[in-house]
């Protein structure tokens, strides 16, 4: 079991991803936001746990599904949420959206909407720190599905042979979009994957606080050592589908009910009762985080759109003619 | 209500021209990432029901490679199948590009005729729905670049119908390129039996003061405009061209030829996008005979923006395809 | 070891492909042909004793270095000869030239230039014959170096997953053009990658007749028994550098030194006279091929070339207009 | 011959180029295919002895995996390195167009500005050698048609040295492409600090009868028809446009203000090219000014043949140029 401190660190993050998470959807559902939205719920503990191991100068490579590793690595919530409303003060003045969140302050250097494209670029990041020396790691999330795409496989070859800085977390929920694992994945699982390019490869329940942090925790200092990458495999589950309204009707019933059981937050918030954690002070970091939201969610509601002819700038180093 | 014809929408159309295709030719397949009923069809439901009825063995839900899916399509095409790909989002044709262009496109030629590649790949995109920079290219000009390929983009869901079909059985490889924004509009359904040949633009407005030469929701949008203008005793004519590469020159330059000035329209970037070629051989055609150079509408030198306001700024416009016809028109 | 009747068939295509290699650099050292060449001198057994495993109605599909594979599938060496020459009469009437054989009558469907590029492919003939019924296999040659790019992961993994009839034949030479494999390649071998691919993988000496043809007809028999892919990883070697005019610097001299040592050619010539087949009837069958090589050589010197406007046909179903 | 200023070779300028880059900014690093001296200093030895000379930590051998490659160069790049990644010949950025198209060019803008992609993907192409279909393509056109990113081809020793070094320090990704068959010419060694600014065309011949608009490989054949059809006293004035994308209409269009009349020339595929936006933008500014058309040269509606008659046939050719200048000028 993880310490006090680290459990305590990792419900924080955790908690205001799964609050965030559910304010988002419930805005979306009441037409207050008109986004396209995947939903994290499930996999909170996941990048929780992964973050808490890291630092916020390291850098963080994820996709679309992205907000829980985004909040965990630190964005801002009034930044991150006026991005996800289009909003000027949005952390890309509203030109990449939630597809494609970018904020360099706390190390998020890619969301990529592309499955397995992220993968190479974490790459670059590592070479970069390999070669100042500046000890940084990267951490590369992806899914499941993405372990099918070429990228996948050059790119965690090319980490392997230069040894480079980088965790490639593989946040396996089962499913790509509709499909399940066993209908694409011709190994059992993605570690083996790992196994056969030669990386250090380990399989965890990410839904498991202490477990996932401990493996986060070793890859990172395997890395900053300079032994090279390693693919950590965190099982997980997402409870809402692929994008916010989707019905989950490819889930069987019962694996769901399964999932659901083992819905990662009430444990852990049971954890931290057990280790003597009052109620009173669960209560409020949860009361903290539903604050943050609550401002984040005005402020994105209130903040200006763009100008039509930002999309002239930014294109280039200059702006582009009208 | 029960007086109007019946109307199906754009997606739909896609749906009934595969079924018929595979109703007519056991050697149609599909492949795509959850094309299949377990996996709900597509995730706009364009291939749905298709594997209920034809089989999983026909209608194959994939992993997400798409250099697999197309390669796999070009093998089977060259003994004999007539393969549709699905790449969900065309943005994602990027990582198949070699596929395409490097195999099914060239092996023809490179086997001197031994071999074909009767394939098809539907690919879906848009821009205007606030899906960003990585979902919403138009990048049928790369397509249209390359030797061997033909490009097609339907403007309503009887073409999408008649022209699908038609690329399935064509036998050479196709780019089926759909518009995720109007999947969901409708149109006068087709009869059954209706068929848009290949390499055949359409006239579906006839006019004579200017040509607005242009393809898939450029058409719409061009209507619109025609629509309007006539009001102030403006007559357009709109050339839908259905296949933009090799597209239908003579279809376009008859009706050049006629009105003696031309607008193309296309949602793509404008620079270096389709708009240049089909623009270029105009004037190289009936350079003496235009009364005005030949205007151009496209998207702006951007990537696709998310948020709206940016996004619609950025994006060709009916509002640009006016000031367009009334600059050549003076 | 293989039966007499198996290694003299193997041995009679494994020396028309060396005698075959050894005059195309004689003729291109000497300008009578001015082609880029890959010679296939080292690799020979290998693709004999593959192609001794399969039917003339197979397919296969093989890359820029394919000489061995297209002569031992069957292209008549007159045919095969006119194309590279660029002439009217080869296989591809000049069009495709020593990159892009293609003979559907011999089962050789596709030659690409694109490293790792056939294996999709591949598949796709694969496909073509579980939907068919035909009991076809295909077998799909490439390199060591043609393992690190994402077609080879995404192809493996489909046929896997479809338990496709295809032989992932890895001709493992040990270099991709000028760069050792312990530079690219962070797993040992490639076999490991299979393994992790989760589909059935060996690893064999290729340059053993015996050896390769055993896995060879095992592999075959497993496709065509509706089991799927097999991938084998033959080790073998080539002896004249990535292509006609590299000096092979980057070889160190012991390691070309063993290799030669190990020339799989002498060897199974021995093997042969081993088995009581007499030096008589070995060197009728090299005069047989030497006389069939003479042939297709005067033949591709003298055959025309194409007419220019050639260029025109076969691009699409019909001719483009001038 | 001693009198003979110095001269070097195409390749060789590219290779002082990069060396020149590497000594200046030690941010600048290579990626690649055998780019080290171990693996031959690059099959084209374009690379030969910057490893030595910088070490393998800078000039790094990477696997065949060009996704990869480019991918590492896109992500070096955000946090202030200047990769120069190699893809050895132009048809392999079929399969690495994802990294550049939807990444290395859009990620600029889709950050609203906050990381930059100062990279560069040097890479090699051209017909009319024999490669055959899969390794002479010339397909600049696509990566015209992307916002974000430019496209570089210099036409000479002098103008790659200076071009590919302002690539390198250039704050956008760039696209520099080579030309295999001529790699190996040579022309005037360039200064050392010799530097050529990104977006400006050059004007190496004078004329006032027509404007050749080309680059690359296009500028020498043109040159070549210049100086045939001086002697009959048509004068032809030179435009070497050096960067392609976005390209510099300012000179383009001054050029032929003069001349009134223009060709446009490229090796690549003449259909949906290079060729068909710069005609349209002359047509579209300087319509009523124009003796004739402008004309077009780019090669044939095919895979590149393999065969030295076929390839030469579709190939576009001085005679090609001189025949479209001729109808122009009439
Ligand atoms: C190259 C590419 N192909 C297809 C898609 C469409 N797509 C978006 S998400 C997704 C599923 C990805 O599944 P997984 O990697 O398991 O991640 P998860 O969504 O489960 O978090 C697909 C197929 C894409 N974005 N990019
Ligand atoms: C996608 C791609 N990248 C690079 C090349 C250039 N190239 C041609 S052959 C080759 C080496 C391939 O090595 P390997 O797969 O081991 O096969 P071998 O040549 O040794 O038979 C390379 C890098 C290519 N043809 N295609
Ligand atoms: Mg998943
Ligand atoms: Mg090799």
């Amino acid at each position: 079991m993880a310490d006090k401190d680290v459990l305590i660190d990792i419900f924080t993050r955790a908690d205001l991803i799964m609050q965030s998470d559910i304010k988002f959807r419930k805005m979306i559902g009441a037409g207050q936001l008109q986004i396209v939205y995947y939903p994290v719920r499930g996999q909170e503990v996941v990048s929780a746990a992964m973050m808490a191991a890291v630092n916020q100068e390291d850098y963080l490579v994820t996709i679309y599904r992205g907000l829980h590793d985004q909040l965990a690595k630190g964005i801002p919530s009034k930044d991150l949420w006026a991005e996800f409303a289009g909003k000027m003060a949005g952390t890309c003045k509203g030109k990449g959206g939630p597809m494609h969140i970018t904020h360099p302050e706390t190390g998020v250097m890619v969301t990529t909407g592309i499955v397995g494209s992220g993968i190479p670029i974490a790459n670059g990041l590592g070479l970069a720190s390999q070669l100042e020396k500046d000890g940084k790691v990267t951490v590369c999330c992806f899914g499941d599905g993405a372990s099918n795409i070429g990228a996948f496989h050059e790119g965690l070859n090319m980490a392997q042979i230069w040894k480079l800085p980088v965790i490639f977390l593989c946040q396996n929920n089962h499913y790509g979009e509709h499909t399940h694992m066993r209908d694409t994945t011709g190994s059992e699982t993605i570690k083996q994957r790992g196994d056969g390019l030669g990386l250090r490869s380990v399989r965890v329940n990410g839904n498991d606080a202490s477990e996932m942090y401990a493996a986060a925790k070793e890859a990172v200092e395997y890395a900053r050592a300079g032994n090279g990458p390693t693919l950590i495999e965190a099982m997980t589950f997402r409870f809402h589908g692929h994008l916010l309204g989707d019905t989950s009707h490819y889930i069987p019933e019962e694996e769901m009910e399964q999932a659901l059981k083992d819905d990662p937050m009430p444990i852990l918030r049971q954890q931290l009762l057990d280790m003597q954690i009052s109620e009173t002070d669960i209560a409020a970091i949860e009361a903290k985080n539903a604050a943050t939201i609550e401002e984040a969610a005005q402020f994105a509601l209130d903040a200006p759109y763009p100008p039509g002819d930002e999309y002239r700038i930014d294109v280039l180093d200059v702006e582009i003619a009208a | 209500m029960s007086e109007k014809p019946a109307e199906i929408m754009f997606a739909q159309a896609c749906n009934m021209a595969m079924n018929k295709a595979m109703a007519d030719d056991d050697k149609v397949i599909l492949l795509g990432e959850d094309i299949a009923d377990e996996q709900g069809g597509g995730v706009f439901k364009v291939t749905a029901g298709l594997s209920a009825q034809y089989g999983t063995d026909r209608v194959r839900s994939t992993p997400i490679s798409e250099q697999a899916i197309v390669g796999a399509a070009v093998g089977s095409a060259l003994v004999g199948y007539r393969p549709v790909a699905e790449i969900m989002l065309m943005n994602f044709i990027t990582v198949a590009m070699d596929q395409i262009v490097n195999h099914a496109a060239k092996l023809r030629f490179m086997s001197g005729g031994q071999t074909s590649v009767p394939l098809t790949i539907r690919t879906t995109t848009g821009a205007g729905t606030g899906l960003g920079g990585q979902h919403s290219d138009m990048l049928e000009a790369w397509l249209a670049h390359v030797p061997g390929l033909k490009v097609v983009a339907a403007s309503n869901p009887a073409d999408a119908y008649g022209l699908l079909y038609s690329s399935i059985m064509d036998d050479n490889p196709v780019i089926f390129i759909e518009n995720t924004p109007t999947y969901f509009t409708k149109g006068p359904a087709p009869a059954p039996d209706h068929v848009v040949p290949l390499g055949k633009a359409s006239i579906p407005r006839e006019g004579t003061d200017v040509s607005l030469i242009t393809y898939g929701r450029g058409v719409g949008a061009s209507h619109a405009v025609a629509e309007k203008l006539a009001s102030e005793g403006i007559s357009c004519e709109v050339v839908d061209l259905r296949t933009i590469a090799p597209f239908d020159e003579e279809t376009v330059l008859k009706s050049v030829a006629k009105t003696k000035a031309a607008v193309v329209v296309h949602e793509a970037v404008k620079n270096f996008g389709t708009g240049a070629e089909i623009s270029s051989r105009i004037h190289e055609e009936l350079f003496s005979e235009l009364k005005a150079p030949v205007g151009r509408v496209g998207s702006g030198y951007a990537p696709v923006p998310f948020s709206p306001a940016i996004e619609k700024a950025w994006m060709f416009s009916e509002d640009d395809i006016e000031r367009e016809i009334r600059k050549i028109l003076g």
